[in-house]
């Protein structure tokens, strides 16, 4: 079936965008880079749209069941006869899912940036990186090959490297860039010494391919690769669960979420993008991508999936409610729900109606790419007013601003899991595909949605109610329109995106699946929530001291959750006292003293050679005349005594 | 008549080339250091004139040679002589000890 | 296709250049000349491609022979495959990017010049020749430039540095004369002489014990030039001494020499010894890897952090070529290339940032590219690629020689590979570290603002370097596909051995 | 039968002329200047190597007391060419010099003794060449009368090498006495390995060793080298050195032939102190001369080298070496000598920053060292290369790593000059020096020499042609 050449189109256009803005854009279009940006980004959005209709409506389907297209295939780095790195395009319905979210949810954010990024003295490369970010997210949902992935997840990375370090000369920028690309790039190196061991046993990149070799029992692969085994697990559980590292570097799950926190130091519309939306959800998607290995093959990886996510879910939450800059509650809530989103394909199994974990994950991916990019860009107008991102700047901005004020009030009840809001829906799926499967995890997950309202919640009566607003903010106005309209178009998202008929859509197996949650089963979650905001509104309606006393209260919690339990510490731990202290400067003496030292004492033992015989040179012509004699004298010994 | 075996006239011979060295090596006055080379070549000769006389009584190649060697030694005596004035005029001694400055 | 071409470019543009009056006509004439050679290069790949595309099985392509001393039997004998051809391309951009980067050297610069042309001369020599002789030869050559570059136009303790440099690398050749010898005289052709001819010495089979005596010091003479754990010392000194020119063609050419040498000479010839030592190699290069890698992040000085790093990506290519795969070997050949390009890039950025700021410690430095942004652009790609950023070169080679190396069944070589690829990290650190504090932050020094940004011949000489490493990054099939049937040939040779 | 004597024994009648001629000048009555006689003895001296090119007769004579053939003509030629550079580059020295022809009429004189110790087929005749050879460069060495270090340096040179001939002389008794014969051809077949035979060749090497300087019979070497003006110590170095490996080449391949397991072993053990002590020395040296002197004890090891190949090959690589040697090391004296001769600077220290003045006798010199260090792509490279795989071929693999590791110590002390030259820094270096025609033509001949005899092969094929082993 011959899906046309436009969907390649899709990120080829981000990318000329960038080159132009990139090479051209400093001198010419130092003005004019934001439209150019939003409309080839524009353009892109709809190919994505139609791409999607294509799929869903027209031709994805054959025989009932969702298929993988593979559109082509180039053969870009052929490592040997089997092994290649092939540019290629693959859909399925997690693909297209995820081409929509990316290119609207970038769009929103390019326009938004139009009135946000004003007056920025390197506004064209500003866009310039936007749209190199989209193109290799592009680039990373559509890859066919893993090896292709792998790639444009480095791209990522790297572009997110740039975005966040985008004020250069703030210092703390700097360090936050290079924090979350050290971290990632950790987690990548997990990532590529997987994809070589999968590649090893399974004689393919191709995904395709290697889910199918690594899937039907009884494949001569699937053998090799769990007879061989390594500390007595075998070499699947090992390849899945560093491939999963790296997911998890990206999806800043436990233990490698330290970075995301400080990339908020970047320009808050990017955090938007890459923070919440799209990059952040990388993780999710490879796992999904490898999910029918995962789930058939080899359950034990899939374990440990379903716990890290639970538990990033349920850490982050508590940290969440301490933190009192709002972008990093928002980070640490974004932590949280990809840890549902996690967990919720840890306990999805692969086919028909079980596979609704599976389901639940990507439907939350979709609802939580638009509320949470609405927070976010709420949060970005409110800051490019009060020009500060602490609580305490903030509080009763409801008057001043009242349509941001709308907008995140409904991003936060679609994040607290309210009907008829969208996250209620995405969120009943994964609690029920939990309930269905283990116990323990649902029980984490209903605690932490409850949580979740809570801080929401604080989050939003500290900035908009709590206190009388001050009034010398009130001059600045609520932003341009290009800064609003997005807002309310996220808005509407967020308020209906829940009524997508994502079940007939995605599943694991491409078969729709017809689960009814049970009206029921909702009851307790939606009033876990409401506590959660109730509670949220006795404490911060109206500043008040009892905050503050239970902070007291609750003591070394309180204080070590304030300080996100330390973690950062020891990584801090880690690299300066053990990688610098204890490596790389005892490398560094080593090669300067030892190494370099002993060619220098070569030199050195010559010289003193040199110095102790030159005695013998006496200037005495009868010394010279002895010597001679001496020579003689040697010579018969050694030739006429000792000889054979 | 008896006539004196060569090994004899040899151990003379080695006598003397070994008195003539020992006489290089220790003697200060670089006039008896020539000597003392006059010595070794003469044992040379003497070398030369037995094995002549004793071995191969129908060739006078060593006869010849040994004269060869007086007269060339006398012609490096000469030099060496000339080369000792010159370095007296200099040095104003002509003890070897004093002839020592360009070493190591 | 008349190699020999290849040789008398750069003699002619030397002897031209000792003709020429004034500093304009002697850089004109050597960039004419540099171009040229480009030219010549990229005509030499043209005609590789249409050889092998008519079907010429033949190892190497455009051979020559011309009998030189005829008593001993050593012949001119020149000719080339895919990697010598990469090698040739490597090195006429970096003297093209060398001689534009060099543009304003006032201070001897008839002679400057000289000797850039006549080490790209040995450079040139060196990869086409099929004589074990000539290439010596044309290796050796390539030294007394080095010395006298460093130790006349260099900065610093240059004398100690350029000394230190030559008494290596003559070391280097010491081992690799005792090496080429045991060779010679265990080789033997119908006729009862020795040769020296790689193709025949190819075709024979050295016993292998002479192998095990002889390939050590093959191996070890060639790898001194491309520093070998723990005869590496001489690259920091000598490559932050040198001049700007100098460095790129001591990091991107000179280096080059030795991992050639290793692999056509040492491997290629030796194969049971090289089966039999491949452990010691990985060892030594995973040491060199790592090891460097954490030296370099203690480095303050821009060069020193380069020059360490090369330690370190040179770790690779002696990996790829001791983990004997055909993967490894071909990723061991483009990382060559990569780094040359890279390396060359990132010295010649450090030298316009040191010819403005005059200085090169990381500390004093900061916020350039607010000043310099086209400098700092071409820092931050050098330092992107170098740290193997998809899209650059960096990335396709060190992929290559790890999928390379994880063909290789070995448990110890496995983690050998494993502790390569976590140096990517360290990578990551140290070059982020080096941008970091340079180029991003708050402008350190007042006196910075009134700086200027590139030349017109700088950006040229960037640009070229930047173009060569997009090619390879973003369209490497043509690269491999160049490389991959020179070294099927070697890895035939091996895997004869290892059947044996 | 007269013509025959004529035609073998050209070379040395054309040397006899040549004395003889400059014998009546300097009794004859006309007052010559000494420009225009400098220039009249080398046009004699180029006529002198032009004619030892064209119609050569090989030949013995003296019922083979004095032989000659093809190697040798190419030998005579080769000690011509030499003497023709020297007396170009001693022009400066000569200027002034007010006995100027006895020095012709001594080197001269030494020359004549070379050629017929060279063509000698018998001991006496090489006695006596080795003696004219050898006593006329001591009242060179002399020359300077007024200097204290140059009488000096006759004192050692001629009781050292009287003490050494006294030495090689009772080996050669003894050997009359084992044998009964002085000739070559008689003596090879007489003579086998046992104790008394090795006794003899020791002696006999003893004195060979001490004229080519090799450790311990060296140490004259340096003394006389630093004490002698700079034409006599390029003589010393280059010519006579050269002239005695001819001969010492005939003697070990012909006459000790049947020893060979002997003394392959001896010379593998002299070249090995030589080599590593010349080298030991050489870098502690200040005094161009007397550095020269050591490097050329070093290089002498590595001729013992080629030589214990004992082949075809092992004999063309010295003759080859000896060629380039002779080109290299002349360059070099060259320049030292122009130095020392007009601001009597003689130390490496003066040398720094010699570039800023003098380029052209900088890259003369470097070039020079360079060849000598062995480094292409100058000749020496091909020189040295030639040597170690003529010694390479008995497969004793220590000594060709000894001297592949020595080869960096000489780099050492070769590239430090270097430095000096072109590196150092200096506030008073040696003045911009006006180069004279002669010793300029001396110099370019060098160069190209230097730079060109290692490419054009047919140099060493045409001495491998004659090259009867």
């Amino acid at each position: 079936m011959s899906h046309p050449i436009y969907i390649a189109l899709i990120p080829l256009i981000p990318l000329a965008c960038f080159f132009i803005l990139g090479l051209f854009g400093r001198k010419y279009f130092s003005g004019s880079a934001g439209v150019i940006g939003t409309l080839s980004l524009l353009a892109s959005t709809l190919l994505s749209l139609i791409t999607a209709y294509e799929y869903f409506f027209v031709s994805g389907k054959s025989n009932g069941v969702f298929q993988k297209i593979s559109v082509f295939k180039y053969t870009w780095l052929q490592f040997s006869p089997s092994l290649s790195i092939d540019m290629g395009i693959l859909i399925d319905p997690i693909t297209v899912m995820m081409l929509v979210v990316v290119t609207f949810v970038s769009l929103m954010v390019h326009l938004f940036s139009l009135g946000y990024m004003k007056g920025e003295p390197r506004f064209a490369t500003y866009y310039g990186f936007l749209s190199l970010f989209t193109f290799s997210m592009l680039g990373l949902v559509l890859s066919s090959n893993i090896f292709q992935i792998y790639l444009f997840w480095e791209l990522v990375g790297v572009s997110s490297f740039l975005l966040i370090g985008f004020y250069f000369e703030k210092p703390s920028a700097v360090a936050a860039s290079k924090k979350a690309f050290i971290v990632t790039r950790f987690a990548d190196l997990g990532f590529l010494i997987g994809i070589l061991v999968l590649s090893f046993y399974s004689h393919t990149l191709d995904f395709g391919i290697l889910i199918e070799r690594l899937t039907n029992t009884g494949s001569p692969y699937l053998i090799a690769i769990n007879s061989a085994s390594f500390l007595g697990v075998s070499a699947l559980t090992w390849a899945l669960l560093l491939v999963f590292m790296g997911g998890a570097g990206k999806s800043a799950m436990f233990p490698l979420h330290i970075w995301l926190p400080d990339a908020m130091e970047g320009p808050t519309p990017v955090s938007a993008l890459i923070h919440a939306a799209t990059m952040v959800v990388a993780g999710v998607f490879l796992v999904a991508r490898l999910f029918p290995v995962f789930a058939l093959s080899d359950p034990e990886a899939l374990q440990v999936v379903t716990y890290t996510g639970a538990f990033s879910a349920f850490f982050a939450a508590i940290i969440a409610c301490t933190q009192t800059d709002i972008k990093r509650v928002l980070a640490y809530s974004t932590m949280s729900q990809i840890g549902y989103m996690m967990f919720a394909l840890g306990v999805s199994k692969y086919s028909g109606e079980d596979g609704l974990g599976y389901m639940g994950s990507m439907f939350h991916l979709f609802t939580h790419a638009f509320f949470k990019s609405l927070l976010f860009l709420g949060a970005g107008s409110v800051i490019h007013m009060v020009h500060s991102n602490e609580m305490k700047d903030m509080g009763g901005l409801r008057k001043l601003m009242p349509i941001t004020h709308i907008c995140f009030l409904i991003a936060c009840l679609a994040i607290a899991g309210i009907p008829p809001f969208s996250g209620f829906f995405s969120k009943e799926e994964i609690l029920m595909a939990a309930f269905e499967s283990n116990r323990l995890v649902y029980g984490i997950a209903l605690f932490t949605s409850g949580l979740t309202a809570f801080y929401m919640f604080r989050l939003y009566y500290s900035i908009f109610w709590s206190k009388p607003a001050d009034t010398h903010h009130a001059h600045h106005g609520e932003g341009t329109w290009t800064m609003k309209i997005p807002l309310m178009i996220l808005a509407v998202l967020a308020l209906f995106a829940g009524f997508t008929p994502i079940a007939n859509w995605i599943s694991a197996d491409g078969a729709p699946i017809h689960s009814k949650v049970p009206i029921t089963f909702s009851i307790l979650p939606v009033a876990l929530a409401l506590g959660g905001i109730l509670f949220a509104t006795r404490l911060f309606i109206t500043a008040n001291e009892l905050p503050g006393r239970i902070a007291t209260q609750l003591g070394g919690i309180y204080k070590s959750a304030l300080h996100k339990f330390y973690i950062d510490e020891l990584y801090l731990f880690v690299t300066k006292k053990i990688l610098f202290n204890l490596i790389g400067r005892p490398a560094a003496w080593f090669d300067k003293n030892i190494v370099d030292g002993f060619m220098n004492l070569l030199a050195k033992i010559t010289g003193y050679l040199s110095d102790m015989i030159k005695g013998y040179q006496s200037g005495k012509v009868q010394d010279y005349a002895l010597y001679f004699f001496g020579g003689v004298a040697g010579l018969v010994i050694a030739f006429i005594y000792l000889w054979k | 008549m008896n006539e004196i075996p060569l090994n004899q006239i040899l151990f003379l011979s080695i006598g003397l080339f070994f008195i003539g060295a020992y006489g290089l090596f220790t003697r200060r006055n670089m006039i008896t250091m020539l000597m003392s080379i006059e010595l070794m070549l003469n044992s040379v000769n003497i070398n030369f004139v037995a094995f002549n006389k004793y071995l191969y009584p129908d060739k006078l190649d060593g006869v010849f040679f040994s004269i060869f060697v007086i007269t060339i030694a006398a012609a490096e005596a000469a030099v060496a002589i000339a080369i000792i004035i010159n370095l007296y005029r200099s040095h104003h001694s002509i003890d070897v000890e004093d002839a020592g400055e360009m070493k190591y | 296709m008349n190699l020999t071409l290849f040789l008398l470019f750069p003699l002619f543009t030397a002897v031209a250049i000792l003709f020429a009056q004034n500093l304009k006509q002697i850089r004109s004439i050597s960039l004419a000349g540099a171009l040229l050679q480009l030219a010549l290069a990229l005509k030499l790949l043209m005609a590789y491609y249409q050889q092998r595309a008519e079907g010429n099985k033949s190892q190497m392509l455009f051979e020559y022979i011309q009998n030189w001393y005829a008593p001993l039997n050593l012949q001119y004998h020149i000719g080339v495959d895919g990697i010598s051809i990469a090698m040739i391309l490597l090195t006429t951009f970096i003297v093209v990017a060398g001689i534009l980067v060099s543009w304003h050297m006032e201070t001897l610069s008839k002679e400057f010049f000289f000797l850039l042309i006549l080490l790209s001369l040995g450079a040139y020599g060196f990869f086409i020749s099929l004589d074990i002789f000539t290439m010596f030869f044309f290796l050796e050559v390539a030294v007394i430039p080095k010395f006298l570059l460093i130790g006349i136009w260099g900065s610093g303790k240059k004398e100690y540095s350029a000394m230190k440099l030559a008494l290596m690398l003559m070391g280097g050749s010491a081992l690799i004369l005792v090496g080429i010898f045991g060779i010679y005289f265990n080789s033997h052709t119908g006729t009862g002489t020795h040769t020296f001819d790689l193709l025949l010495l190819s075709k024979m089979n050295i016993p292998i014990e002479i192998q095990k005596m002889f390939f050590p010091f093959a191996f070890i003479g060639f790898g001194i030039f491309t520093a070998i754990f723990p005869f590496h010392t001489w690259v920091p000194d000598g490559h932050a001494s040198a001049p700007t020119a100098a460095s790129m063609f001591l990091a991107g050419i000179s280096m080059k020499l030795g991992g050639y040498g290793c692999l056509r000479v040492a491997t290629f010839l030796m194969p049971d010894a090289a089966h039999a030592y491949s452990w010691v190699i990985i060892l030594v290069s995973t040491i060199a890897i790592i090891y460097g890698a954490f030296a370099t992040m203690m480095q303050t000085d821009l060069k020193y952090i380069n020059a360490y790093s090369s330690i370190s990506h040179c770790g690779f290519v002696l990996l790829g070529i001791g983990m004997l795969t055909q993967t490894s070997i071909t990723g061991a050949v483009m990382q060559m290339v990569s780094h040359g390009l890279m390396t060359a890039l990132f010295f010649a950025a450090i030298g316009m940032i040191y010819s403005r700021t005059h200085t090169r410690m990381v500390a004093q430095l900061g916020g350039l590219l607010k000043i310099m942004p086209f400098i700092s652009t071409v820092f931050v790609i050098a330092g992107l690629s170098s740290l193997g950023l998809p899209g650059f070169s960096g990335f396709v080679a060190e992929m290559t020689v790890f999928i390379g190396s994880w063909e290789n069944p070995d448990k110890m070589y496995r983690l050998a590979t494993i502790l390569a690829c976590a140096s990517i990290v360290v990578t990551a650190v140290y070059i982020l570290r080096a941008a970091g504090q340079t180029i991003m932050g708050p402008i350190t020094n007042k006196s910075y603002d009134q700086l200027s940004d590139a030349t017109w011949n700088e950006k040229f000489a960037a640009g070229l370097l930047i173009t060569g490493i997009l090619v390879v990054g973003l369209a490497p099939f043509w690269l491999i596909n160049l490389i991959q049937p020179g070294t099927e040939f070697i890895i035939n040779k091996l895997g004869v051995a290892l059947i044996k | 039968m007269l013509n025959e004597y004529l035609q073998v024994l050209k070379s040395e009648w054309l040397i006899l002329a040549i004395i003889f001629i400059l014998l009546f000048i300097k009794v004859g009555s006309k007052e010559w200047k000494n420009e225009s006689l400098l220039y009249f003895i080398n046009f004699l001296l180029l006529i002198n190597l032009i004619a030892g090119f064209i119609n050569n007769l090989p030949g013995s004579l003296f019922n083979g007391m004095y032989l000659s053939n093809d190697l040798i003509f190419l030998q005579k030629n080769i000690l011509n060419l030499g003497v023709y550079l020297i007396s170009l580059i001693a022009y400066p020295w000569l200027k002034e010099h007010k006995h100027l022809l006895e020095f012709y009429i001594l080197m001269l004189s030494t020359l004549l003794g070379m050629f017929f110790m060279i063509s000698s087929g018998n001991l006496l005749i090489f006695y006596l060449g080795l003696e004219l050879s050898t006593i006329p460069l001591a009242a060179l060495a002399n020359f300077d009368l007024e200097k204290r270090k140059s009488s000096e340096a006759a004192m050692k040179l001629i009781i050292s090498s009287a003490f050494s001939s006294a030495i090689l002389l009772f080996g050669i008794s003894l050997l009359y006495g084992v044998t009964g014969s002085l000739f070559f051809y008689e003596i090879a077949p007489a003579i086998h390995s046992n104790t008394l035979n090795t006794l003899i060749f020791i002696l006999i090497l003893a004195g060979f060793s001490f004229k080519i300087s090799v450790v311990p019979f060296h140490l004259w070497t340096a003394d006389v080298y630093e004490g002698a003006p700079v034409p006599v110590t390029a003589y010393l170095s280059v010519i006579s050195k050269s002239a005695i490996l001819f001969i010492f080449m005939t003697v070990l391949y012909s006459v000790f032939r049947n020893m060979e397991t002997q003394w392959y072993f001896m010379i593998f053990l002299l070249s090995v102190f030589t080599i590593l002590i010349g080298n030991l020395f050489a870098i502690r040296q200040n005094n161009l001369k007397r550095f020269l002197a050591f490097s050329s004890i070093a290089q002498v090891g590595f001729i013992l080298l080629g030589l214990s190949g004992s082949s075809k090959i092992g004999m063309a690589s010295v003759i080859y070496f000896l060629v380039i040697y002779l080109f290299s090391n002349l360059a070099a004296f060259g320049v030292v000598g122009l130095v020392s001769a007009t601001t009597g600077k003689e130390s490496i220290e003066d040398f720094k920053g010699f570039y800023k003045t003098n380029p052209f006798l900088s890259w003369v010199l470097a070039i020079a060292l360079f060849s000598l260090a062995g480094v292409p792509p100058t000749a020496g490279f091909f020189g040295k290369f030639f040597l170690i795989m003529a010694g390479a071929e008995r497969g004793n693999y220590v000594w060709i790593i000894f001297a592949a590791l020595n080869m960096i110590i000489s780099f050492y002390y070769y590239l430090r000059i270097v430095k000096a030259i072109f590196m150092d820094q200096n506030n008073s270096p040696i003045p911009a020096i006006k180069t004279p025609p002669l010793p300029k033509l001396a110099m370019v001949i060098c160069l190209i020499g230097t730079i060109s005899v290692g490419f054009l092969s047919w140099v060493y094929e045409y001495i491998f042609s004659f090259c009867n082993f």
